[in-house]
C-alpha cells in the first residue's frame, strides 16, 4: 500500500547519486538519449511542415514549461503569460536591433529581462494570493499588451518590429531545417535545466510553498522571495521562448500576444498536467496538434456527403473551434490530471501486469 | 475642467458599472458556492441575448414574453450545463474545471458565431423612446430598466445567501464539497442551482446590453470586464460585486476623462481600470469585502 | 540542566476579543524535554505559534539562544534552529516523504535556482547528495524507510506525523517544538514516538517543547510540565508536582488522585 | 452480551466482505466485514493506515470523492443497500458520519455550522436541538466568531454536535478523542455514551484510544492492513492478550513506563 | 508546361475579423473556383486550398509552412496586416508573391526606398488603395466638404480606433495630410475592435467639437459607436476605412446612422458594369441560384484573384509559373485591368520600385431610411504619388 511507491518493481539502486537521477531507470535515459540522437536527424526526413510544427512545440514548449513551474510547482495561477512570452520576443529584437548584440545573446538576455518585468508584476504575490492573484496577472496581461501597441521605441508600436535569424559563426539559422537545431537545442536544455531545477533546493521550495506555505516558511523557506522567483523563473522560460519565436519568425506584432494565448499556455499545462514537466510537453504538442489534426478531419469531412451540406460548409471554421473547446472539455472531464497522470497509470498498469493490484 | 463631461461621464459610469455589477453576481455565485471561476460567464450573456433576439425577430414574440422565456431557457441551460460538464469535474483539482469553462466559452463563442453569424444584429425597438435625459446625459431606457431589475436582483441576493439554508449549502459547498457531501448536502443539487441562476441573471444583463449596442459575439467580452470588478470587491461579497462593478464602471469613465482632456495617452479607458486594480490589491489583498482565509496552523 | 535556551518573557496575545495568551512566562533549560499541557483552547499552540514566529505576540518577547528573536520572521527562526511539527498535519502533501524531509535542509543548502539547475556543473550534486545522505539517517531513525518514496499526502495519519518529526530534524534544530505528536496514534504507535522523541533528546540533545494530552507520555518523558489554562500559566514544574495539584486536577485531568497512574496508559 | 445474542440481533449496518481500491491501484481493504446492531456502540480499532478510515467512508459514500472505489462486497444499512447510494441519499437515510479530523466549515460561524448539520430536516425544532448541542457542549455556545478559529477541541465538539443535528439513526465516528485533553476526552465518551443511551442512536466508533473506546462499546473489531484480525464483545476484547498489550498498554499488571521502552517488537499473535 | 499549380488562401472567417473577412474569403474562394473550371491558367490547373487561421498568427506561419513544403505553392493569397506582415520576410526570401487584404501603407514600398520603411516588402501586394492613401483621400473630400458646407475656421479631424496595428496603419501617415491640409488634429479616441458601449469615447467626440471622425475599426464597433455617439448627440461627420462600410453595416445599424462616409474600389453588387457579368458568374461558384447580393468586399477579393491570374498567365509565357515570374508578370501592364472586369476593378500600376496599385479611391456616403439603404457616390480622388508616401 504505503510503501507502493512509484518506481518499477524490480528495481535496485546503490547510491544515492543512482537514486538521484531525473530518469527512473537506465533504460528510459538510454531511450531519451536515442530519441534525442534520431531527433537530430529529423531535417533530412521530414518536410518543413513537420520541422514548423516542432518549431513551435519547442517555443511553445519552453514558455509552457515556465507556467507550468509557476502554476503546477508552486502553485500561482497566471493570466498574463502570453504577454510575457510577447515581451521576451520584443525584448530580444529590441536588444539585437537597438544595440546590435548579437543574436544569440540576445535571447537569454531577453529571457533575464522579462524575469525582470515578471518579478515586478509578480510583487503583488508576496501580498496576495489564489484568484486574486491570477486577476492581478490578468491586469498584467492587458497592461503589458497596451504596453506594446504604445511603446515605438521598443515595440515598433502598431507597426511591429523585426528579428533578425539567429547566427553563430558565421552560420546563419535562417530555414526551417536551420532553426529545427536551435529548437531542439533549446527544448532539451531548458527542459534539462527544469528537470534539474526541481530535483534540487529551489524547486523543492516552490513546491513547498505551493502545498502549504505556512509551514514552508517555518521550515526556513523564504516565503516572498520563492513567491517572486517563481514568477521571475517562469517568466525567464517565457522570454526564451518568445525571443525564439521572434527570431524564427523573423518579425514580431504587438497582436499576437493576447489573453487568448496566455489561455492557451494554461490549457497546455493543464492538460498536460501540473506540476509534471514531461507532461507540460505532453500537453503541449497536444495543443499544437489538435487544430492540425481538425484541420486533417474538416478536410475528410468535406468529403463525406452529410459533411458538404451548406450548413455544414460554411460552419466549418466554428465546428473547427468548437471541437477545439469541446475535446478540451471531454478530456478534462475524463482525464482532469492531465497526460501526465494517465501515462503514469499506464505505467503502472503494465507494472503490474497480469496483477491488477 | 469641463464640469459637465466629467459629470456625465460619472452618471455614465454609474449605470453600466451596474450592470457590470449585476453579471459580477453571478459570478461571483458560481464562485462562492463552487469555487469555480467561470470563464464562460460572458458567453452567458452571449447565449442569452441571442436567444432572445432569436425570439423576438423570428417568432415576432412581444418584447417581455419573449424576453421571460429565453430566462427560463437560460434557467434550463444553466442547469444542463452543469449537468452535462461540470458534474463529472466534482471533486477534481479547480483550476482543471476552471479550464473546462475556458473550454465552455471557447465551444459556445463558436456555436453562436455558427448559428447567428458574426454580424451584429439590433433588437427590435421596444420603447417608443430610446432614450432618456439626466443632467443633460442622453441614457438608454434599457439601461433604466436593467438599474431597476439590478436592484431588484440585489435584495434577492441578499436575502438568499443570509437567511435560506441553501444559501449555506452553498457556502459549505464552497468551502469543502466532501464535507458539504458528508452533511447530507447535494453537492450536485447546489451547483445546479447556482449555474442555473447565474445563467438566467446573466441573461438579463445580455439582453440589456443587446438592447442597447446590438448583439454580437463580443457581449462575452463583458466576461472579461466583470473580473477587474469581481475582484475589486472580493471574490465572495456579493455587495463586493456590486462595489467594484460601479467602481470599475466610473473609473473607466474617469480614465477616459482625464485621458482625453490632458494625458492623451489613448486607450486609457480600457487599461486605467487595470491599473487602479493591481494598486487596489495591493493595500487590500482580499478586495474590498472579500474574506480574508483562515490561516491557522 | 544547564542556561535556557529558550526564555519567554510576558507574553501576551489576542485575536480581537479572544485573549489566547496572558503574561505568560517561562523558560525551557538546554537539553530538556519540556511539556506544555492544559485544556483545549488554552492557547498552547498559540504559544509555540509564538515561538516559532507564525504569531506576533502582542506583548512580551522570546530570547531564544542569547538572542532576541520576538521580531524576527518564521524562516530565520527556522536558521536559528527552532524546528517544529503541528497540530494539525503541514506536510507538503503533494511531495514524496524524502522530498518533505529534503525542504527541511533549506536553510542548511547553498544551491540555488542558477547553480542547482546546472546540476552536473556545479557544486549542486554533491550538495544534494551529501544532505541526502544526512536525511536517510534521520529516515532510518525514524523507521520510515519504507515509505521515504510515496506522496506525502496519501500515508495514514501516523505515519504523516512520523515524517513531520523527520522534516522538523532535518532542520537541525537546537530547539524542536512538537504540538501533540501523539495524538491519534495506538498505543504502539505512541511508544514508538515516546521513544524517538527520548532519542533525539538524549543522542542528539535537541531541546524539545511538547504539547500532549497524554498523561502517561507527559508524565513519562518530560523533565518539567508547564499547565496553560484560559491562556495564563496555571503553574510550571515536575511532572509528579505538577499532576499533584489541585487545580490541574479538576480542570485539566478531571481526575481523582489513584485514577491518574491507571488511566495514564 | 454474548456473540451469539449480537449476532441473532438484525444489525443496523451490515459491511460484507468489502474491498477497496484507491487510485485503480492500491488496495487497501481486503475483504472486511462488520456488522453493527441497532442501539449498540461497535468500536473498530487497528493501528495506523489499517483502513479504518477508509471502512467509514466506503459505508458513508465518501470513497468516490477521493478516487477510491469499492471493488467487491456489499454494504447494507437497515434494508437498504447504500454502497452504490450517493453520500447525501445515506445522510438521508439516517447514517451520519463525523469525518476524522473535525472538518468543521471554518469561514462560517457555530450557529451556522450546526444549522448545517440539519440540512437534511425540514423541521422546525432546529432551535431547540441547537439549544440541545449547547447543554452537551456549553462551551460552544460562548464562541461567537468563526469555527476556523476554535481550538482543536473545540472544534471536535462542533463535529459531533453538528452531526446531532442531523438527528440520525447511526453515527459513524472517526476518533473522536483525538486531541482532546484528558478531561474532554472523558467527556466526550460519556457524550458519546450519553448520546446513545438517551436518543437510542447507534454507533460506529473508530478509536486509537481502546481504553475509552472499549469500555463504551458493547462489541468490537481490530482491524489491521485491511483485514479484520479479531473480534469479539467487550469482555473478551479486554481480556485478550493482545489487545492488552497492543492496545490498552501493560499484558503484565504493572504498567510500563514510555521512558524505558525496549526497541525490540514482539509479534503479534493473531498474525 | 506545369500540369497544375498550387495557390494558397489565408482566410479568417472564424476571428476576430470574420465580419468581413468571410465575404472577402468566398470572392477569392469563388474566383479560384471559378478561374479553374474555365481552363484554369491557360490551360494549367490551380489548384487551392482554403485555410481558416482565424487571425492567428502562428496559425498563418504554419500554413504558410505547410503549402510552401508540401505543396510547392507558388503565389499565395492572404488576409490581415498581422499575418501578412509576419510573412514578409518568408515571402520576400521564398520568393513567393503574397496578395492580401492588408492595405497598410507599409507594404507598398518593395525596394525600401523611403527612408521611414522599416522593411521592404518585395513580394507583397494588394488590390486597391492602402489604407494611408485613402484616409488621405477621405481627408480630401472633408476639407472640400468643409468649405462647401461654408464653414470657417479649421475643422477638427479626429482618428479614432483601435490600438492595433490594423487601425493604427495610416494613423501617422493621414494625421500629417489633415495638417497638411489645415485640419486641427486632435488626439485619436481609442475604441476596441469588439462592439462595446461607447459612450464614454462620444462624451469626448462632442466636448472636444471634433468635426470629422475617420474610423479605423470595422464591422461591429463601427455600429456601436454610431449607436453610442447618437445617444449622446454628437455632430460629427464619420468617415470610416473600406471594411468599415457595406450594406450590411447599414442594415445592422438601422436608423441613426446618417450620411456616414466610406471609400470603395469596386462597383456594388447592384451597379451596372461591364465586368460586373462575369463577377456574377464568379458568385455563382457558392451560390449557383446567383441570387445572394454580395457585398463590396466580395467583389475585390474577385480583383486580387484575376489580377493574380493574369500575372501567372503571363509568367507561364515567360519561363514557368513561379513565384519569380508571377511578381514579374506584376509589372507588366500599365493602367491594367483584368479581362472581363472592366469596371469592375481600378486601373492598376505595380512597379518594381512601388506597390501602390491603386491611388484612387471612391467615396460614398450612405443612410438608412424606414427600412432602406442608401448609398450615393459624393467623390472620386485620385491621390498623388508622392515618394514621401511610399510605404508610409
Ligand atoms: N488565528 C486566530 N484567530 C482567532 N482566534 C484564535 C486564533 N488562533 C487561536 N485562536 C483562539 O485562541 C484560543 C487558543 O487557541 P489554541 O489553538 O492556542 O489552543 P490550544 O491550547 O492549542 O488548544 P487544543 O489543545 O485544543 O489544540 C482559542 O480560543 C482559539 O479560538
Ligand atoms: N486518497 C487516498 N489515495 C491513496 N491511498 C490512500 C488514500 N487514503 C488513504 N490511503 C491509504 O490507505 C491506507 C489506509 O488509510 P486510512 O486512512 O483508512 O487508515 P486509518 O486506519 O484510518 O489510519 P489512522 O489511524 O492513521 O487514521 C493507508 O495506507 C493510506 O496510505
Ligand atoms: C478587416 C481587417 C481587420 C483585415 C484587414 N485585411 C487587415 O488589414 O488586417
Ligand atoms: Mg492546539
Ligand atoms: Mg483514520
Amino acid at each position: 500500500m504505503s510503501s507502493l511507491s512509484m518506481r518499477p518493481c524490480g528495481d535496485f539502486r546503490t547510491s544515492y547519486k543512482q537514486d538521484n537521477t531525473i530518469y527512473e531507470t537506465k533504460t528510459i535515459r538510454r531511450f531519451a538519449i536515442v530519441v534525442i540522437a534520431l531527433a537530430c536527424g529529423a531535417p533530412w526526413v521530414l518536410d518543413a511542415y513537420y520541422l514548423t510544427l516542432f518549431i513551435q512545440i519547442s517555443y511553445l514548449g519552453i514558455a509552457a514549461l515556465g507556467l507550468n513551474i509557476l502554476v503546477g510547482f508552486t502553485g500561482q495561477i497566471s493570466l498574463g503569460h502570453g504577454a510575457f512570452f510577447g515581451f521576451g520576443a520584443f525584448a530580444s529584437a529590441w536588444m539585437n536591433q537597438s544595440f546590435g548584440i548579437p543574436v544569440f545573446l540576445c535571447i537569454p538576455l531577453a529571457g533575464f529581462l522579462t524575469m525582470a518585468v515578471g518579478m515586478m508584476f509578480g510583487m503583488p504575490a508576496a501580498r496576495i494570493k489564489g484568484l486574486y492573484l491570477a486577476i492581478a496577472t490578468l491586469a498584467a496581461q492587458f497592461i503589458i499588451e497596451d504596453f506594446f501597441g504604445r511603446a515605438e521605441w521598443f515595440s515598433g508600436g502598431s507597426a511591429g518590429s523585426m528579428a533578425e535569424p539567429i547566427s553563430l559563426f558565421g552560420l546563419v539559422f535562417d530555414t526551417d531545417e536551420k532553426f529545427y537545431f536551435i529548437a531542439l537545442f533549446a527544448l532539451v536544455f531548458m527542459y534539462i535545466w527544469g528537470c534539474n531545477l526541481m530535483r534540487s533546493r529551489d524547486g523543492r521550495a516552490f513546491v513547498a510553498v505551493r502545498d502549504h506555505y505556512l509551514s514552508a516558511e517555518i521550515m526556513g523557506v523564504k516565503l516572498n522571495k520563492y513567491r517572486l522567483l517563481s514568477f521571475g523563473i517562469s517568466s525567464f522560460y517565457a522570454g526564451i521562448g518568445g525571443a525564439l519565436y521572434a527570431h524564427y519568425l523573423g518579425y514580431v506584432s504587438a497582436e499576437g500576444f493576447t489573453i487568448f494565448m496566455s489561455v492557451q499556455f494554461l490549457a497546455m499545462v493543464i492538460i498536460g498536467g501540473l506540476g509534471s514537466i514531461k507532461g507540460t510537453l505532453m500537453g503541449v504538442v497536444f495543443m499544437v496538434l489538435l487544430p492540425e489534426a481538425l484541420e486533417g478531419g474538416v478536410g475528410l469531412m468535406k468529403a463525406t456527403d452529410w459533411g458538404n451540406i451548406p450548413m455544414v460548409v460554411d460552419g466549418l471554421a466554428y465546428i473547427k473551434e468548437m471541437a477545439i473547446g469541446l475535446v478540451i472539455i471531454l478530456f478534462l472531464i475524463f482525464e482532469p490530471q492531465g497526460l501526465a497522470h494517465r501515462w503514469q497509470q499506464i505505467k503502472n498498469y503494465w507494472k503490474f501486469y497480469p496483477f491488477s493490484y | 475642467m469641463n464640469f459637465e463631461l466629467l459629470l456625465q461621464l460619472i452618471v455614465n459610469g454609474l449605470i453600466v458599472g451596474l450592470l457590470y455589477g449585476v453579471v459580477g453576481m453571478c459570478f461571483v455565485l458560481v464562485y462562492k458556492s463552487t469555487q469555480i471561476v467561470n470563464f464562460a460567464q460572458g458567453e452567458f450573456l452571449l447565449v442569452g441575448a441571442w436567444v432572445c433576439w432569436a425570439l423576438l425577430v423570428y417568432l415576432q414574440l412581444p418584447f417581455f414574453v419573449g424576453f421571460l422565456m429565453s430566462l427560463a431557457f437560460m434557467a434550463l441551460f444553466g442547469v444542463a450545463l452543469q449537468m452535462i460538464v461540470l458534474r463529472p469535474m466534482i471533486g477534481e483539482p479547480i483550476i482543471s474545471v476552471i479550464m473546462v469553462t475556458i473550454g465552455l466559452s471557447m465551444f459556445f463563442q463558436s456555436l453562436t458565431k455558427w448559428i447567428f453569424g458574426v454580424a451584429p444584429e439590433s433588437y427590435p425597438a421596444v420603447f417608443d423612446n430610446q432614450s432618456l435625459s439626466i443632467f443633460g446625459l442622453n441614457i438608454e431606457l434599457a439601461y433604466l430598466m436593467s438599474t431597476v431589475i439590478a436592484l431588484i436582483i440585489m435584495v434577492g441576493f441578499y436575502l438568499f445567501f443570509k437567511h435560506s439554508k441553501h444559501g449555506l449549502a452553498m457556502r459549505a459547498t464552497a468551502f469543502d464539497q466532501q464535507v458539504a457531501q458528508s452533511l447530507g448536502i447535494s453537492v450536485k443539487q447546489v451547483f445546479a442551482m447556482s449555474w442555473g441562476i447565474a445563467a438566467t441573471v446573466s441573461a438579463t444583463a445580455g439582453v440589456v446590453i443587446g438592447m442597447v449596442n446590438g448583439v454580437s459575439d463580443s457581449l462575452s467580452a463583458i466576461g472579461i470586464k466583470v473580473f477587474p470588478a469581481v475582484i475589486l470587491g472580493g471574490l465572495d461579497s456579493i455587495v463586493g460585486a456590486i462595489v467594484g462593478g460601479i467602481t470599475i464602471g466610473v473609473l473607466e469613465n474617469l480614465a477616459e476623462f482625464f485621458d482625453s482632456q490632458y494625458l492623451h495617452f489613448g486607450n486609457m479607458y480600457d487599461i486605467a481600470p487595470f491599473y487602479v486594480l493591481l494598486i487596489i490589491l495591493w493595500f487590500k489583498p482580499y478586495g474590498l469585502f472579500g474574506t480574508k482565509d483562515i490561516e491557522r496552523i | 540542566m544547564t542556561k535556557p535556551i529558550l526564555q519567554v518573557e510576558q507574553i501576551s496575545l489576542a485575536f480581537g476579543g479572544v485573549k489566547a495568551l496572558t503574561d505568560v512566562s517561562f523558560e525551557v533549560p538546554t537539553g530538556s524535554v519540556f511539556s506544555i499541557i492544559g485544556p483545549n483552547g488554552a492557547g498552547k499552540t498559540s504559544m509555540l505559534n509564538c515561538i516559532s514566529g507564525r504569531y506576533r505576540p502582542n506583548q512580551g518577547r522570546i530570547h531564544f539562544d542569547g538572542r532576541d528573536v520576538t521580531k524576527l520572521k518564521p524562516n530565520d527562526r527556522a536558521d536559528l534552529g527552532i524546528g517544529r511539527t503541528f497540530q494539525n498535519l503541514a506536510l507538503f502533501g503533494h511531495m514524496s516523504v524524502l522530498d518533505n524531509i529534503m525542504v527541511g535542509r533549506h536553510h542548511l543548502m547553498k544551491n540555488n535556482w542558477l547553480t542547482g539547475p546546472l546540476y552536473w556543473a556545479s557544486p549542486a550534486q554533491k550538495e544534494e547528495l551529501a544532505h541526502r545522505r544526512e536525511v536517510e539517517e534521520i529516515i532510518d531513525f525514524l523507521d520510515i524507510t519504507h515509505v521515504r518514496k510515496s506522496v506525502a499526502g496519501t500515508l495514514s495519519y501516523g505515519l504523516r506525523k512520523r515524517v513531520e518529526l523527520a522534516r522538523a530534524m532535518a532542520l537541525k534544530p537546537k530547539l524542536i517544538l512538537l504540538d501533540e505528536p501523539m495524538a491519534g496514534m495506538n498505543l504502539e504507535e505512541k511508544e514508538d514516538m515516546a521513544r524517538y522523541i527520548c532519542d533525539l533528546n538524549e543522542e542528539f540533545g535537541i531541546t524539545v517543547v511538547m504539547i500532549e494530552h497524554d498523561m502517561g507520555v507527559v508524565m513519562d518523558i518530560s523533565h518539567q510540565v508547564m499547565v496553560l489554562d484560559f491562556g495564563k500559566k496555571l503553574i510550571t514544574g515536575l511532572p509528579e508536582q505538577v499532576m499533584q495539584d489541585e487545580h490541574v486536577k479538576r480542570a485539566y485531568l478531571g481526575l481523582e488522585e489513584d485514577d491518574i497512574m491507571q488511566e495514564a496508559g | 452480551m454474548t456473540q451469539a445474542a449480537l449476532k441473532t440481533a438484525e444489525p443496523l449496518l451490515a459491511i460484507n466482505n468489502i474491498e477497496v481500491v484507491y487510485d485503480e491501484v492500491i488496495q487497501v481493504l481486503r475483504g472486511v466485514s462488520i456488522e453493527v446492531p441497532e442501539g449498540q456502540i461497535v468500536t473498530l480499532l487497528g493501528p495506523n493506515g489499517a483502513g479504518k478510515s477508509t471502512t467509514l467512508k466506503a459505508i458513508s459514500g465518501l470513497l468516490k470523492s477521493e478516487d477510491g472505489e469499492v471493488t467487491r462486497g456489499d454494504i447494507h444499512f437497515g434494508t437498504q443497500r447504500i454502497d452504490t447510494q450517493s453520500p447525501e441519499q445515506i445522510v438521508r437515510s439516517g447514517l451520519f458520519q463525523v469525518m476524522e479530523g473535525r472538518r468543521i466549515v471554518e469561514d462560517m460561524t457555530v450557529i451556522e455550522n450546526l444549522k448545517l448539520g440539519a440540512y437534511t430536516r425540514s423541521d422546525n425544532e432546529i432551535n431547540d436541538d441547537i439549544e440541545m448541542v449547547f447543554r452537551y457542549f456549553p462551551r460552544l455556545k460562548e464562541r461567537t466568531g468563526l469555527a476556523g478559529y476554535l481550538s482543536g477541541g473545540e472544534q471536535q465538539m462542533l463535529a459531533i454536535g453538528r452531526a446531532l443535528m442531523a438527528r440520525p439513526k447511526m453515527i459513524c465516528l472517526d476518533e473522536p478523542s483525538m486531541g482532546l485533553s484528558p478531561l474532554l476526552v472523558k467527556e466526550v465518551f460519556a457524550i458519546i455514551d450519553k448520546i446513545n443511551k438517551e436518543q437510542g442512536i447507534t454507533m460506529l466508533l473508530v478509536e486509537q484510544n481502546a481504553n475509552y473506546a472499549l469500555k463504551a462499546a458493547d462489541y468490537g473489531y481490530i482491524l489491521e492492513s485491511g483485514k479484520i484480525v479479531l473480534d469479539g464483545t467487550r469482555e473478551q476484547l479486554l481480556n485478550n492478550e493482545d489487545v492488552k498489550e497492543f492496545y490498552l498498554g501493560g499484558g503484565s499488571d504493572e504498567r510500563k513506563s514510555f521512558k524505558n521502552l525496549k526497541s525490540y517488537k514482539r509479534r503479534k499473535r493473531w498474525l | 508546361g506545369e500540369d497544375s499549380v498550387f495557390v494558397g488562401h489565408l482566410a479568417d472567417m472564424s476571428g476576430p475579423t470574420a465580419f468581413v473577412g468571410k465575404v472577402y474569403a468566398d470572392g477569392v474562394r469563388d474566383s479560384l473556383a471559378y478561374i479553374n473550371a474555365n481552363g484554369g491558367i491557360n490551360g494549367t490547373n490551380l489548384e487551392f486550398e482554403t485555410i481558416d487561421y482565424a487571425y492567428k498568427v502562428p496559425q498563418a506561419i504554419a500554413s504558410y509552412k505547410k503549402w510552401k513544403s508540401r505543396k510547392g505553392m507558388v503565389a499565395m493569397q492572404g488576409w490581415g496586416t498581422a499575418d501578412t506582415e509576419a510573412l514578409i520576410s518568408f515571402v520576400a526570401k521564398d520568393k513567393m508573391p503574397l496578395f492580401s487584404a492588408s492595405y497598410s501603407g507599409h507594404l507598398t514600398d518593395p525596394q525600401g526606398k523611403n527612408p521611414k520603411t522599416k522593411k521592404p516588402a518585395p513580394y507583397n501586394f494588394f488590390y486597391g488603395a492602402s489604407y494611408s492613401d485613402s484616409c488621405r483621400g477621405l481627408v480630401q473630400w472633408a476639407a472640400e466638404d468643409w468649405k462647401a458646407k461654408g464653414k470657417s475656421g479649421k475643422p477638427k479631424f479626429t482618428h479614432i480606433g483601435a490600438n492595433h496595428p490594423y487601425p493604427n496603419a495610416p494613423k501617422a501617415a493621414c494625421a500629417a495630410y489633415a495638417k497638411e491640409l489645415g485640419f486641427e488634429v486632435m488626439p485619436p479616441v481609442v475604441i476596441s475592435m469588439k462592439p462595446g458601449d461607447f459612450k464614454a469615447q462620444c462624451l469626448t467626440l462632442k466636448s472636444s467639437g471634433s468635426n470629422y471622425g475617420y474610423i479605423g475599426n470595422l464591422g461591429g464597433s463601427v455600429l456601436s459607436l454610431v449607436k453610442s455617439c447618437n445617444t449622446v448627440g454628437t455632430d460629427i461627420q464619420f468617415m470610416s476605412n473600406i471594411w468599415g462600410g457595406d450594406k450590411k453595416v447599414f442594415e445592422a445599424a438601422g436608423e441613426g446612422i446618417k450620411d456616414y462616409i466610406f471609400p470603395t474600389m469596386t462597383p456594388f453588387w447592384s451597379d451596372e458594369a461591364p465586368g460586373m457579368k462575369l463577377v456574377r458568374e464568379v458568385s455563382k461558384m457558392s451560390d449557383p441560384s446567383g441570387e445572394q447580393p454580395r457585398l463590396h468586399h466580395y467583389i475585390r477579393g474577385v480583383c486580387s484573384a484575376f489580377f493574380m491570374k493574369e500575372a501567372m498567365e503571363w509568367a507561364k509565357d515567360n519561363g514557368g509559373i513561379t513565384g519569380e515570374n508571377i511578381k514579374k508578370g506584376m509589372y507588366v501592364k500599365d493602367n491594367w485591368v483584368p479581362q472581363g472586369l472592366e469596371g469592375v476593378c481600378l486601373a492598376a500600376n505595380w512597379k518594381a520600385d512601388d506597390h501602390r496599385g491603386v491611388n484612387q479611391v471612391n467615396i460614398y456616403k450612405g443612410n438608412y431610411n424606414n427600412g432602406d439603404v442608401q448609398i450615393e457616390r459624393v467623390s472620386q480622388m485620385t491621390l498623388e504619388r508622392r515618394s514621401d508616401w511610399l510605404g508610409f
